[in-house]
């Protein structure tokens, strides 16, 4: 079973790669563009049969080791 | 599986004759897995097939060399046991089609091919050409292969000490990635790729097999066209955390002697470390290919023989080492396997499912591999321009200077080289921004010098001039620091030789560089060869790139190209003849790009050379620099502006216009500063050997002043200095 | 004094430090990662270089490796522990010091000499160095510090920044801030100023023939105030 | 109006990124994870009044962009 899940900065810690992004978008003329964040996407792969069983283990693992909590949260797709 | 015919041969990029060849070798049709091996062996980037007949007239002997080319590098004694590895490879066409994974790949190979001799890499260069600053293209190549080759060699630890940047609008469609690496290794623990013995347990480390690069040597000499989308997803993804833990772990591994022959998985993979191992010990191998750790799913032995995954490494090991070697490999968590044996049947034998899936005489693939005499073209030499006093009326010195220190080609390539890492390891001594970078052997009083050079214009408009000062350049880069040459590789990059001006280009360079290489004793002991960079049928300007390498006995006799103090007396050693035609004051000033480079006086620059060098190692120099891009003029600027000092010329008495004397390009000068007290000690020295020279002027504090011009801040010229490429790239 | 440098797969800059400490007068040891003790220290150092090639965050894997929970123990004890680059990465994934490390303000790697200020009240490692302003040298590609306001004002209370990136005249203003550290800050100690994470590198910098000797004084007062 | 976009290595491509996180996982006793694949997440916010100009104009932005299309497929979400 494949499980997602994204991590992303924590408001109000600086992202410096989205605000990069966010103005080099602006000069290639996407000017509607008024701010970027970026974070992060995982698929893992478990073997673990029941899906609310496995989604339980990602969130154990976003906790432990994919997510860095005093400046990024998580969410399971 | 498909049944082999002529148009499946000519899509691996053989010739009609080549395959109808192959089949006769053979006496039957190859499968296809054989048709891949036979297309990856006999392709120009394995073969050298166009290149070989002139590559065999190189100069490659000399009393330091341990080893010359044909191994996977060039060796050479530096002394107390002690040898430097080193080589310089190309990764051109795979950085245009994604230049940060392309450049750092590119890195990663001529690391590999360095510690699988058994030496730990200590330096990283890097030869970098690019487009016409105003092409679409150009500011994202840039900057994506300043990002591969950063990433790459930072992480694994190798510090990038030196350097070329270029941009010519010929390389537009066709930007060149120059990888360079030397490593430091015992003269008695070089590891060498020639196998030896029968049942020797063939094994596989490091990263899985994946279908990365499939077909990436072919591609590597095939010229771009339209069709290049489809060839995308053969790019290969570096990993340079694996290699590091390769890196580790080899050098683990050869510390004792269970190690009879290892080659790097380079281009074309395993076909090509297997063959040329088989080849060079004058045996057979034999593989099982369902041994092979594989990253994907139902990987087919074509696919598994070609993929060009990268940080994997070939090793044939004594017997009864497998447990230990295993050991290791598994404490760096690398993958290790027993894929096969060495036979005598000289034959490469290939299973899969217990299936026999190829069978080829190894002589095929390596000894029968195509070789060929091209047409080539004899260049002339251009006419030699007359200027005038005229072309010269309205322009001032200063606003000329100005112009070239912010010009692309001249301009500082901090933004470059600050992205780095110029120090792990902790030996660095001279970083980039110099003559050449130098790193102390670890734990001793010497220290290696290194350079990079190459120069287009010159080798286009006269291709045999072009070869000759390019090895004199890398050579007096050298001098400059205080190193005394020893040997060089190089890259050459070309264009079509199915073409007979590109050929000529090719041919001619290499005669001028041998004749260089041989007056200088200054060997050629490893290389590359780079085809095919075209695009739409226009070739690049031919460019070989030469890597020199030389020793300093006593790192602290080293010297910088700073000015030191206020008062010392600035010398131009070697004699100012006014050659302007193909300088940057012609093309940039003037906008004249035709006539001739600059001659080559062989007795001159060697003499010159030497005698720098001994000034510089009986302390009498305090800095030097050599006269190249912009002449005098320029050289010194750099000068003031890395020292931040200033000079004040002296009142100018030659008999050939300021213009001339400040810009022009003559070959085999030296800037040398001397203190007031040295100068007779260094004039006495100058006569006594017959070396031209002219006293120029005096260190001063803060400015550049020229009699009649109004003089020149060297803080504003430091700014003009760097920041056309910052600006560029913020932009 | 004793020192032990941890090695993590892709750390680089293990030999520099281990040269270093041992010119200076340490007797060094390096430990392997998947050990699970430290030989008897006065002092361990997470090196710098590129554990687990900075995959995920930098120094988030070398954080679960074998060898952490003594380093903790070690700490937790008193023990002195300094983290450089990467090695301040790792410190702050374990949370042995507070703070973030973020991609450098231009998103580019700096290789460069830099010159910082540094704190030398109720700390071993900067206090008795007689020079106010110290040439160091960063390498890293993610050394943008970053912390909360309350965790800056506490740290701030306590006397636990440790180094901040100046101009060669001790100026501490944007201009001299490379990576677009909070505060121009550079490195930090803990609560107890036992651990310090910073990222210049002292041991590229101890030699006059290097790019700076100024790290020589770092190594100098601390093995002064050890013995 | 908030765009979301998945930037993912394209399948074959290899990631070692993902490759140490699954290693890690695997030591740290998540024995069921058989693989990771590492991607990258982007939240923009544009001006854009219309969702359907907006994802196309994100669109845009993917293949400018964000994504590497060498070696990496986007989907907006
Ligand atoms: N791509 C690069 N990588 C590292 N260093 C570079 C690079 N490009 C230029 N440099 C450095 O910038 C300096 C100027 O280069 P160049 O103009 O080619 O010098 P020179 O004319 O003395 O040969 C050199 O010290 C060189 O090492
Ligand atoms: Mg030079």
């Amino acid at each position: 079973m494949k499980i997602k899940v994204i991590v992303t900065p924590k408001n109000g810690v600086l992202d410096p790669q989205g605000k990069a992004i966010q103005q080099t978008l602006n000069s290639m003329n996407f000017i509607d563009v008024s701010e970027v964040r970026q974070g992060k996407y995982f698929e893992i792969e478990t073997d673990l049969k029941d899906e609310k069983d496995a989604k339980k283990n990602v969130e154990d693992m976003c906790k432990k080791l994919l997510a860095n909590l005093v400046i990024e949260d998580y969410k399971i797709l | 599986m498909i049944e082999v015919n002529e148009k499946i041969a000519i899509d691996h990029g053989l010739k009609k004759d080549e395959y109808k060849k192959i089949c006769e070798l053979l006496k039957r049709n190859p499968n296809l897995t054989e048709l891949g091996i036979f297309s990856a062996m006999w392709n120009e980037h394995c073969s050298y097939k166009s290149s070989k007949k002139h590559l065999k007239k190189l100069n490659t002997k000399g009393k330091k060399v341990i080893q010359g080319p044909g191994e996977n590098a060039g060796v050479i004694d530096i002394g107390d046991d002690d040898a430097i590895v080193f080589k310089i490879e190309s990764h051109n066409h795979p950085s245009f089609i994604e230049p940060y994974q392309g450049a750092a790949t590119g890195v990663g190979g001529i690391l590999r091919d360095v510690f699988t001799m058994g030496a730990r890499p200590i330096a990283n260069l890097n030869s970098i050409h690019f487009g016409s600053p105003s092409n679409k293209k150009t500011k994202s190549l840039l900057r994506g292969v300043v990002q591969g080759i950063g990433g790459y060699g930072n992480c694994i630890g190798v510090p990038t000490i030196a350097g070329q940047t270029s941009f010519d609008e010929s390389y537009n469609g066709n930007i060149l990635v120059n990888a360079m690496t030397l490593g430091l290794v015992k003269k008695d623990k070089i590891f060498y790729s020639k196998a030896a013995g029968l049942n020797k347990p063939v094994i596989y480390v490091g990263s899985k097999t994946g279908r990365d690069g499939i077909h990436g040597a072919s591609m590597a000499s095939a010229k771009f066209d339209d069709k290049i989308e489809e060839k995308k997803p053969t790019v290969q993804v570096g990993d340079p955390f694996t290699e590091k833990l390769l890196l580790e772990a080899c050098l683990e591994l050869m510390r004792d002697d269970s190690i009879i022959a290892i080659q790097d998985m380079g281009a074309a993979g395993l076909t090509s470390s297997s063959v040329e191992m088989a080849s060079k010990g004058k045996l057979g191998i034999e593989l099982h290919l369902d041994k092979v750790p594989c990253r994907e799913e139902n990987m087919s032995p074509y696919e598994i023989m070609l993929s060009e995954s990268q940080e994997r490494m070939l090793i044939v090991l004594e017997n009864g080492k497998e447990k230990k070697a295993k050991e290791i490999f598994d404490k760096w968590n690398l993958d290790f396997s027993v894929i096969g044996k060495t036979t005598n049947s000289k034959n490469i034998e290939l299973y899969f499912d217990k299936n026999k899936v190829a069978n080829i005489p190894i002589d095929l693939l390596s000894e029968e591999a195509p070789e060929y005499d091209r047409k080539w073209k004899k260049s002339k030499l251009p006419q030699k321009i007359k200027f005038t006093k005229k072309d010269f009326k309205n322009l001032k010195i200063t606003d000329v200077l100005k112009k070239i220190l912010a010009s692309p080609n001249v301009c500082s390539k901090e933004w470059i080289w600050e992205q780095y890492d110029h120090t792990v390891m902790g030996d660095t001594i001279q970083k980039p921004g110099g003559d050449a970078g130098v790193v102390r052997v670890h734990g001793s009083e010497k220290a290696i010098a290194a350079t990079v050079d190459s120069s287009a214009s010159y080798c286009y408009a006269h291709p045999f001039s072009g070869g000759k000062q390019i090895v004199c350049e890398t050579w007096r880069n050298l001098i400059c620091v205080g190193a005394e040459p020893i040997a060089i590789t190089n890259c050459l990059n070309f264009g079509n030789p199915e073409k007979p001006e590109n050929m000529g280009e090719f041919v001619e360079c290499v005669e001028g560089l041998n004749e260089a290489s041989k007056y200088l004793n200054f060997p050629v002991v490893s290389g590359n060869v780079s085809f095919y960079n075209e695009t739409k049928d226009k070739g690049i300007k031919p460019t070989p790139t030469i890597g020199g390498v030389g020793l300093i006995k006593n790192y602290k006799d080293m010297i910088t190209m700073d000015l030191k103090e206020t008062g010392n007396i600035i010398f131009v050693v070697g004699k100012t003849e006014g050659h302007l035609d193909q300088s940057i004051f012609a093309k940039e000033v003037l906008n004249e790009k035709k006539g001739p480079p600059p001659e080559i006086n062989l007795f001159n620059e060697k003499n010159n050379g030497e005698t720098v060098l001994k000034l510089i190692k009986d302390k009498l120099i305090r800095s030097a620099h050599d006269v190249s891009l912009g002449g005098i003029m320029t050289g010194i600027a750099k000068m003031c502006i890395k020292g931040k000092k200033g000079i004040n010329f002296y009142k100018y008495k030659g008999l050939i216009d300021k213009f001339e004397f400040f810009f022009s390009e003559d070959q085999g000068r030296y800037i040398i500063e001397v203190k007031k007290e040295n100068v007779d000690k260094v004039k006495k020295i100058l006569d006594k050997n017959s070396n031209h020279y002219d006293l120029i002027g005096e260190v001063i504090e803060g400015n550049i002043s020229i009699n009649d011009e109004p003089t020149l801040s060297v803080d504003k010229l430091a700014d003009y200095n760097k920041d056309w490429l910052n600006k560029y790239m913020v932009n | 004094m004793k020192s032990s440098v941890i090695i993590f797969p892709g750390s680089n800059c293990d030999r520099d430090m281990d040269v270093a400490l041992k010119k200076f007068g340490f007797k060094n040891k390096m430990v392997w990662h998947n050990d699970n003790v430290i030989p008897k220290s006065d002092l361990v150092v997470l090196p710098g270089g590129f554990s687990y090639g900075d995959y995920l965050r930098c120094g988030s894997i070398a954080a679960k490796s074998n060898i952490i929970n003594s380093v903790i123990e070690f700490a937790n004890k008193g023990g002195l522990v300094i983290g450089i680059c990467n090695g301040f990465q790792i410190l702050i994934e374990t949370g042995l010091v507070t703070g973030a490390l973020l991609r450098n303000k231009y998103l580019k790697f700096i290789c460069k000499n830099i010159f910082v200020k540094a704190n030398k009240t109720h700390n071993k490692y900067f206090n008795k160095i007689k020079k106010d302003i110290l040439e160091l040298h960063i390498a890293h590609n993610d050394g943008n510090y970053f912390c909360s306001k309350d965790d800056l004002k506490s740290m701030q209370d306590n006397d636990q920044i440790a180094i901040r990136y100046c101009d060669s005249n001790g100026e501490i203003s944007e201009k001299s801030n490379p990576n677009g550290s909070i505060q121009n800050i550079a490195g930090v100690f803990n609560e107890k100023k036992n651990i310090l994470g910073m990222m210049p590198h002292p041991e590229r910098v101890i030699d006059n023939c290097l790019s700076s000797n100024d790290g020589s004084y770092f190594f100098e007062n601390l093995l002064s105030n050890m013995k």
